[in-house]
């Protein structure tokens, strides 16, 4: 019965979207918000179906409901784990690692040499398993937020860096030949045109960054933390079957991870408006 | 030939050599059972992979299960190979600890996962607060897998294992008169480890009671097998390690100290010692590990079975 | 001021070298008003880009103002207007004018005055704050054309700059230039695809020819510094655009 | 070949510098049990002292801080002699893939890592399709998959093994490969979005006014245009996965494989073991990424595209 | 055949609603030839859009062959010539030809038979293996020219194609598209800046003003379907390029 309802529901709120993605609203903001509000809460819907009618043990995959109820009940917990994770570890962690990679880019990029010199290192550098660095870094920087803004740092390094590098590659030859006929030097030709031309990429690095920042932060806490952030408590709540606790940890790791990406994307929309992904009618 | 999965707590290490001894010298083969050993990691909670039905019985320590019981999970301790427990806390002497008393204020490494209710349950009894360095209370750090906290100051005392990270630490050119250690054992909180646990519905078949009964007798022997053997217990292990990363000093002395906590028992669950464990996790304090007692959380059904064939 | 020897430029493709330049000779003197015409593909902006140093001759030799291209370009001698608009995406029209002016460090009130003296030259006023897409064709051109002119480089390089115009605005901006070139005596090189335009326009007008690029015939023109419209239909002017016609003509031939 | 060397060169010698004031605490540590004479004396107060000071009054065992057995930071030379031990000397003694070398745990992890990489970037592309084809996608999808990528892998890696033995998955290569996915889906995912969506207004009015199937704009334009924006994220991708893979390593059993290595060398206090498979892991992801850039640059040039 | 009635399209733009067409209504017959002429910015390109179905008008009705503009497209009635060459870059200019032709599904043989033709037809033969960057920018115009003759459409959009050409190619090509005119029948719309290049070519010349973009007068030319190159010279012609002429400064007076 459960079963039924959630996948009517689910089947219902697909229609809908689908009504409202080719209704003429499409691009108000209601619209943009209600669809895929209405596609998270069919899957949650849909989640708590499954769960109910699987009568799978709360303590695999508790219903979405039970989830809610453990978000309820402990909001200051959250809350601290959140300042720990988020706002300390990988937040700095995401400024430092991606004004590193920024500037590393436009390193490689200015000479020839570094170029064929520390790129290939630098996809070298790509895989150091985050499993791996995080020992280290914790029992180089301690067990508080400073070694997981380590890890973070190394982990957006490099898709950062990838990005930049490209990105700074893409100024078509016309549009350089027009800064060469003005004499332009290097740094002018690289503030008016090539970082311009780069930021489609650029922000495409920092989006995919801002989602690995979260997770090296959460990872992170697996090798040594104080008691409190959310990777400690994930750990410890599979420890202890409070999945409950688990998932709400992992409902807040989700929004602010949304809202850290839309804050990515809302600037990328501003600063790219003119790249033909943005100009769609 | 009935097929048993058995849920290791952690990576395979001397820890578990009854179990890979039974397996090799074809103990289980001679009971009619196709044993299949699934080593843990971190991350996997035993008590987990047992709901989703991934192992039909798990290497587990009391506190954890008892707590999953509470849960919901209805675990059930039909075997108790390990007779005392090995875990510790080892303190620099140089910070001037020496006692209990002197914990105070102190920040200590501790490992989490499920593996926290003795120390909480001390601190408890000991009267200490864990929410950071102060008078009363003591600073606690969620230790990783190493001893590196300890070797680098970075706490004043860090769990141990007697078979495991004792040894880490003294490898590491540290010698035992620079160290305090606290065990469990002797501090009155010890509780159980590494028991055998099964979900408690399975119980109600006589072919599973009857298939655990001959893992338990299996198990046992390969237990004792390992006691008398230390040696090639360990070469056993080694050889089941396909990591290729254990090396044989290691697992020789793990085994040495493994066979000093399981030589105490011959698989059956000792009431006295469960009851001990039950008392040390009721008293957590404010935040009791599990809040009533617990029903129906061991059998000895199978042991009986096992031991009197 | 620019002197071009025996200028050789041969690309080398997937399939195989093109000659794009060959055997390239012209001397172009300070203050003169240079046109270059010849079929598709006959090197005009090939050669334009070498007086710029944006491609580098494979044979022979070429200096402006007695330097070589390269040092002439960073001396920031020339504006250039590219055969194709090339705004920048992300700047507004009066931004992408603005864009030599902040690179050369021309002070900030002189800037928007300056954006806005040759946006009204070229009929864009009020077209400042449009971005590049949104303007047709033709507008896309002029303003390109408005960044060229808007720092006072010594020697202008255009090429085609009035393509995509209609004959009215043609007519305009061709008055416009010759009126610039007079009061600046600016050393212009032209590329331009239509005959009476060059005339008009030109002290001297160089024809070429395909395959390899080479100069046909250098044609000097005797009219008058002072040129109003109508001198297209004087008789003097008739007989250049004819010579012009047939030299044209006989690179076509060629084929 | 030369600025590599160079900077090659340059790394160590930084590396080599740290050495000494990372290590210092140990060496004066195991210099004082050794019965030496080091300033200050206690271990404890040693602990107060900045590490250039200890440097500056034992200058005479800054030579042990290069030799430890259990280093904070191991030397270059103590990394690569671990490195060789556990590859080049078993390979010649005919070992290579015996479970004590690091190319039979490199091959596991490699293994994994291509079939995530496969999978990964098959998810990814197919997602970037859907929205970019259909805005129902566009505007329910792409919020999920950014939510996707922020639900830690470590708290689902459980549930990936406990579901897939349920469904009847044998062995752990499966969940690995599934986490290795995972984490590699999407920034293929976001990267072929933007790339799809990059042809200019103009180029796709010309296939508009071909009447042009969607599949035809996909092959003809859409996809071509993309593939500066596929190439630099099938690097990140496969990295990534990589990543995805060692990670999934510990979860999934710890049994092989450079995670487990990992782990296990953590476990047991022997970093050497660490940073050999660290770098074996990063020389693995270097040949993955340098592979990619090559078959970039053959593309590339056989579209043709402005050198 | 097209049938355009009070069309109105307005832009949204950051600083304001553009007014790009106003209540342009205009009916172009089958086997129409019908030029657009008119200053830059005054919707040509616009207008062109619209009827191939590329622009969204905000206001009145347009049917080609009596369906909407964008059923017709589907239909593939449409052959356009963009004013920029917007080639892709990543394939030979042989490529970029025989695009059409893939999504069309010619046959393989047919299509390198067409590449070959119409590449032959622009004079570009021996150009096929050369990538867009490595053509010069009327090289680039013309392999956009042959990319929309490559497929027999009905209906011809062309937006200003001989625009970067020289004279005498132009005059060729000028000639060729007349022939291919009068040879298959087709509707041709066509934009151009060239007073002449309109009169030669059209049965009828649509003169624009801008802002807002409408027409401002539509000039039917009674010359002969035959149409050799001197007829240039002919009274007539010049009557009508006159009277073309006045339209178009009418409309520059309005500014
Ligand atoms: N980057 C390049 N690589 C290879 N060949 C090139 C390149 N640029 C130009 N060419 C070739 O050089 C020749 C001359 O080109 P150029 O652009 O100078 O002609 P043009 O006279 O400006 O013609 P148009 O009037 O059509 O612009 C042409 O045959 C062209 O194919
Ligand atoms: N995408 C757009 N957004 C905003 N305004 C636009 C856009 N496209 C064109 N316009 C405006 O519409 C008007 C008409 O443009 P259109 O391109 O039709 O002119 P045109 O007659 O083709 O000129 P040209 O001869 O210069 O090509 C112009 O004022 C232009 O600025
Ligand atoms: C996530 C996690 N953290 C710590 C332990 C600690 N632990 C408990 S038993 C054991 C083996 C002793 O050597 C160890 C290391 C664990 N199991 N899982
Ligand atoms: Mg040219
Ligand atoms: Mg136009």
């Amino acid at each position: 019965m459960s079963l039924l309802l959630a996948l009517g529901f689910w089947l219902g709120a697909w229609g809908a979207n689908i009504a409202i993605a080719n209704s003429r609203w499409r691009r108000s903001l209601p619209a943009r918000v209600a669809v895929p509000v209405l596609f998270g809460l069919a899957l949650l819907v849909l989640w708590e179906g499954l769960v109910r009618f699987f009568e799978v043990p709360g303590v695999i995959l508790p219903p979405p409901s039970e989830v809610w109820a453990a978000i309820q009940r402990s909001p200051d917990l959250l809350w601290e784990d959140f300042r720990q994770t988020v706002l300390k570890g990988a937040l700095s962690g995401y400024l430092i690692g991606c004004g590193a990679a920024f500037l590393t880019a436009i390193l490689i990029d200015r000479s020839p040499f570094l170029t064929k010199g520390l790129l290939p290192i630098g996809n070298f550098v790509a895989a150091l398993p985050i499993v791996g660095i995080a020992p280290i870094l914790v029992s180089w920087y301690g067990f508080d937020w400073h070694s997981k803004a380590a890890v973070v740092v190394v982990m957006v390094f490099f898709p950062v860096l990838i990005n930049a590098v490209q990105g700074l590659r893409e100024s078509d030859t016309m549009q350089r030949d027009l800064m060469r006929t003005y004499g332009a030097s290097y740094w002018q030709t690289l503030l008016k045109l090539r970082l311009p031309a780069a930021m489609p990429f650029l922000f495409n690095g920092l989006k995919i960054a801002s989602t690995l920042a979260l997770i090296g932060a959460i990872v992170a806490e697996y090798f040594g933390s104080p008691t409190r952030g959310m990777g400690f408590r994930i750990s410890t709540g599979v420890g202890r079957l409070s999945i409950d606790l688990v998932w709400a940890e992992i409902a807040v790791a989700a929004v602010a991870g949304t809202v850290f990406y839309g804050v990515v994307a809302f600037i990328e929309a501003r600063v790219t408006f003119w790249h033909p992904s943005h100009r769609r009618k | 030939q009935d097929e048993v999965t058995l849920q290791l707590k952690w990576v395979t290490q001397a820890q578990f050599a009854g179990y890979y001894v039974a397996l090799e010298q074809g103990f289980y083969e001679d009971e009619g059972l196709d044993v299949t050993i699934l080593p843990g990691g971190p991350d996997i909670a035993p008590t987990q992979v047992i709901a989703g039905g991934g192992a039909d019985v798990i290497v587990e320590w009391m506190p954890a299960a008892l707590a999953a019981r509470e849960k919901g999970l209805p675990l059930v301790n039909i075997a108790q190979p390990f007779k005392s427990s090995g875990m510790m806390l080892t303190c620099w002497k140089d910070v001037g600890i020496e006692t209990p008393e002197d914990l105070d204020n102190r920040t200590l490494g501790v490992w989490f996962f499920g593996n926290e209710y003795p120390f909480l349950s001390w601190m408890s009894h000991l009267g200490y607060a864990t929410d950071g360095a102060a008078e009363g209370s003591v600073e606690v750090l969620k230790q990783g897998f190493n001893v590196d906290p300890l070797l680098q100051r970075q706490a004043d005392c860090i769990s141990t294992m007697t078979y495991n990270e004792f040894g880490q630490v003294l490898d590491a050119g540290v010698s035992e008169d620079e160290l305090v250690n606290f065990k469990y054992e002797d501090q009155g909180v010890a509780t159980l480890e590494d028991g055998l646990y099964v979900l408690e519905e399975n119980l109600e078949d006589p072919a599973f009671v009857d298939k655990m009964a001959r893992f338990v007798r299996a198990s046992m022997q390969g237990w004792k097998w390992a006691e008398e053997n230390p040696e090639e217990a360990a070469m056993i292990v080694l050889d089941y390690d396909e990591t290729g990363a254990q090396t044989e000093a290691h697992q020789i002395r793990m085994m040495g100290e493994i066979a000093k906590l399981t030589s105490g028992s011959d698989g059956r669950l000792d009431e006295a010692d469960y009851q001990r464990t039950v008392d040390t996790l009721l008293a957590g304090g404010s935040d009791p590990v599990i809040t009533a007692e617990p029903e129906g959380a061991f059998t000895h059904e199978i042991t009986d079975m096992a031991l009197t064939q | 001021m620019i002197e071009a020897r025996g200028l050789d430029l041969t690309f080398q493709t997937n399939d195989g070298p093109v000659r794009a330049l060959s055997d390239v000779s012209l001397d172009i003197g300070a203050g003169e008003f240079v046109s270059f015409i010849g079929p598709s593909g006959c090197g005009k902006t090939t050669f334009l880009r070498c007086i710029a140093g944006l491609e580098e001759p494979t044979g022979g030799s070429l200096t402006v103002n007695g330097m070589s291209p390269d040092a002439a370009r960073r001396a920031r001698a020339y504006g250039y207007v590219f055969q194709a608009a090339g705004l920048y995406p992300w700047r507004t029209i009066g931004g992408n004018v603005r864009l030599p002016l902040e690179i050369m460090g021309f002070p900030r009130a002189e800037q928007a005055e300056r954006v806005r003296r040759t946006l009204e030259l070229v009929d864009l006023a009020g077209f400042e704050n449009k971005f590049p897409w949104q303007l047709s064709g033709g507008m896309q051109q002029r303003a390109s054309i408005a960044r060229a002119l808007a720092f006072d480089a010594d020697i202008l390089l255009m090429d085609e700059p009035f393509g995509a115009l209609d004959e009215i605005v043609r007519d305009h901006l061709n008055e416009e230039l010759l009126a610039l070139w007079r009061r600046t005596g600016k050393t212009v090189g032209f590329v331009t695809h239509s005959i009476p335009e060059a005339v008009f326009l030109s002290t001297r007008i160089v024809v070429m020819s395909p395959r390899p690029g080479r100069i046909t015939d250098v044609i000097d023109s005797p009219l008058p510094s002072e040129r109003p419209l109508d001198i297209r239909d004087s008789r003097e002017f008739i007989e250049i655009a004819h010579r012009v016609r047939d030299g044209l003509r006989a690179g076509h031939v060629d084929d | 070949m030369f600025p590599i060397l160079a900077v090659l060169v340059a790394l160590a010698a930084a590396w080599y510098a740290a050495v000494a004031p990372m290590n210092i605490r140990t060496a004066l540590d195991q210099a004082k049990r050794a019965g030496a004479v080091v300033t200050p004396e206690g271990a404890r107060v040693r602990h107060e002292v900045s590490v250039w000071r200890l440097l500056a009054a034992n200058s005479e065992h800054i030579p042990a801080a290069y030799s430890l057995d259990r280093p904070r930071l191991p030397t270059p030379g103590q990394v690569a002699g671990e490195l060789w031990k556990t590859t080049g000397e078993m390979a010649l003694r005919g070992r290579a893939f015996s479970k004590r070398s690091l190319l039979y745990h490199g091959w596991i992890t490699l293994q994994a890592t291509l079939w995530g990489f496969a999978l990964g970037t098959t998810l990814g592309i197919l997602g970037a399709i859907a929205i970019v084809y259909s805005r129902v996608a566009d505007m329910s999808l792409m919020p999920w998959a950014i939510i996707s990528q922020t639900i830690p892998i470590v708290a689902l890696a459980p549930m990936i093994i406990v579901l897939s033995s349920q469904v009847g998955v044998e062995g752990r290569g499966v969940p690995k490969a599934i986490i290795s996915a995972y984490l590699c889906y999407f920034p293929v995912l976001v990267g072929m979005v933007k790339g799809l969506r990059s042809p200019a207004p103009s180029q796709l009015d010309l296939l508009k006014t071909y009447n042009a199937s969607a599949r035809q704009s996909f092959f003809k334009l859409r996809l071509p245009a993309s593939v500066p924006y596929l190439f630099a994220s099938l690097k990140v991708g496969i990295a990534a996965a990589l990543v995805g893979t060692i990670v999934g390593e510990l979860p999934t059993g710890a049994i092989s494989g450079l995670g487990a290595r990992i782990l296990i060398g953590d476990q047991f206090g022997t970093p050497l073991a660490i940073w050999a498979a660290l770098f074996a892991a990063a020389l693995l992801a270097g040949a993955l990424v340098t592979l990619l850039d090559v078959i970039q640059r053959i593309t590339l040039r056989r579209m043709g595209v402005h050198p």
